[in-house]
């Protein structure tokens, strides 16, 4: 190993030596792929992470020995490498670091051979292209345009590649002209270290609807226990004494305590119960006169 | 509905519904008694399961019928 | 129930509801009267609008059954 | 309702719905008790299985209509 | 809701709910009173618009207690 | 709420809620605790089932009533 | 749902819900708690409305809302 190291022309060496200082000063340590990032975007990325992350880009080559050297958990990112990777350094929560990379993707055109990310629509609806070779390109593939006005119009809405399948150069060049991005671009998260695990993009990507799910549940219970073990809060101490209310109610005029307060229920309960028998007995030939109902 | 009332407070009561019964009840009501309603309203009832009427009111209402009117 | 069976008996009677008619409603059907339950209920309904309170109940609706879910 | 009230009460203390005790929760908070109403009120609870009747649902008729709009 | 039911039982009384009162009436039912409850209770209620709560309770449909699932 | 959610959480932690406990979990979370309130809640959940309190529906009058409007 | 309770407790004391904040409170209930799932937890709820996730419960009292896994 140490023979090996000398062969590394000295600024490889220092390049090794930065990353796995990154790596050491941060407990976070994230793998990306910046493979088909324009450069410009790169830019884009590195300002918007500015102060909250590092991006250290470097030859895959370099990253692996730099793990190697250090040994232990964090070498197992190396699984993850994937396309022309970079490391990104940060002191951020990984799950929101993960959240940070996802807001700086941004939609971009496809390149012929790339693999949609979803299913690629193209609505119905007027162009501004005029009459050409355009039809033609848009019948080739598949999409079923008209002359309207001395307008190109496609006729009906399409999906032209379904997720998951490839985009060929044709539909490319449709999309392109009609100025469809379909394409999240930007830095993916391959893997994430932190604190001896790795963790991959499924286990990292929160669902906050089901989180906020969740607290609605949590809030509904903590509502139900205040109120059915009648601890008074201020939120619940309505509802406390409606069901109390509720609970006097019922037994009053289950039991027929004429009372007041609830002799209009009793008078409604008596008249229900009258008119459901009176229907049964209609039924069964009884004439019911008109005041019954 | 005074005849399915008396009849109700009858079942209540724990009593038969009989036409004697029903024709007791009305007039201590000043009903002027209709033989024929009476003879027809036990007919009827014979086969209902007044219990399970009543307690079907109690939970959902008989509104529905309303529209029969 | 069966008080409020004969308070609504006499009331669709068109008889007045007092504590004399609704002991002999009740008796006539052979119930044994407790005076306090029917003085309750007369002095109860003592300001009720009887025809409203029945009409409300008409309209009433569904609310109860939903607790089942 | 202070009447159902105090029935509650007692209930919910393990405690029998007696005119007795009512009447002395009743005075207790200051009410002017009338005894017909106490004895209505025990009478009226005496077959009533209470846990039972506090959950079933006595139809409210004014709130009923309100849904339909 | 023992508590809850002396606490109505006074407001319906037209008695004020202080600590020293829902004691009162809850001792009167032979229960076993804990102060901090009491006190809970009082603070509790002193933001809330008691008859409010009631009127509001006879709107919603009664069926509250209702089993869930 | 707080005292609620620093109950269901020792609950949900297998831990017993105890005045001790549901302090040291208030004050962990910055409440200034007040004690009165804690044996309050401790009291009152002493004889409840939690599972099922947890569970059971209560309805809001709040939201039962917003229909109506 | 201990980590869900942690944040709400922390929520109704007007706390802010951090790392440090939620895991000083599970401790305290005595959680052994896993570091992943507080970052996950305190990630996630910077983008919710806990205030009107706990409305929607109000709304819809049921107690079913079911633990969405």
């Amino acid at each position: 190993m140490a023979l090996y190291t000398h062969h590394l022309p000295r600024w490889k060496r220092d390049e090794v030596e930065e990353i796995k200082r990154g790596i050491q000063e941060h407990p976070v340590v994230g793998i990306v792929n910046m493979h088909g990032i324009p450069a410009s975007q790169v830019q884009d990325i590195r300002r918007n992470l500015r102060g909250t992350a590092r991006v250290k880009m470097s030859r895959n080559t370099l990253i692996e020995r730099a793990l190697n050297e250090l040994g232990g958990s964090v070498a197992d990112l190396k699984e993850h490498f994937e396309g022309q990777s970079a490391l990104i350094f940060t002191n951020e929560n990984p799950f929101r670091l993960f959240k940070l990379l996802e807001q700086t993707k941004t939609k971009m055109a496809a390149k012929p051979g790339e693999i949609a990310p979803e299913d690629i629509v193209v609505p119905k609806g007027p162009t501004t292209f005029k009459p050409g070779p355009i039809v033609g390109e848009f019948q080739q593939v598949g999409i079923p345009a008209v002359i309207e006005g001395g307008k190109v119009k496609i006729r009906e809405t399409k999906t032209v590649v379904k997720k998951g399948e490839v985009i060929n150069r044709k539909v490319a060049g449709v999309l392109s002209k009609l100025g469809i991005k379909p394409m999240d671009v930007g830095l993916a998260l391959q893997a994430a270290y932190y604190r001896g695990s790795v963790f991959t993009p499924e286990m990292l990507a929160i669902d906050e609807e089901a989180c906020a799910k969740k607290i609605a549940f949590a809030a509904s219970q903590a509502f139900n226990l205040s109120v059915n073990a009648a601890i008074p809060t201020r939120l619940t101490i309505g509802a406390i004494i409606g069901r109390a209310v509720s609970e006097a109610r019922n037994v009053g005029v289950e039991a027929g305590v004429y009372e007041k307060d609830i002799i209009d229920l009793i008078i409604g309960r008596a008249r229900r119960e009258m008119l459901a028998v009176a229907l049964a007995a209609q039924a069964r030939g009884f004439d019911l006169d008109e005041e019954t109902l | 509905m005074e005849y399915i009332y008396a009849a109700l407070l009858l079942h209540n009561a724990g009593k038969e519904i009989t036409e004697e019964n029903v024709t007791a009840v009305l007039k201590s009501a000043g009903v002027e008694v209709q033989d024929a309603r009476v003879k027809a309203l036990v007919a009827a009832l014979e086969d209902v399961n007044i219990e399970e009427a009543i307690n079907r009111a109690a939970l959902a209402p008989v509104a529905a019928a309303a529209p029969a009117a």
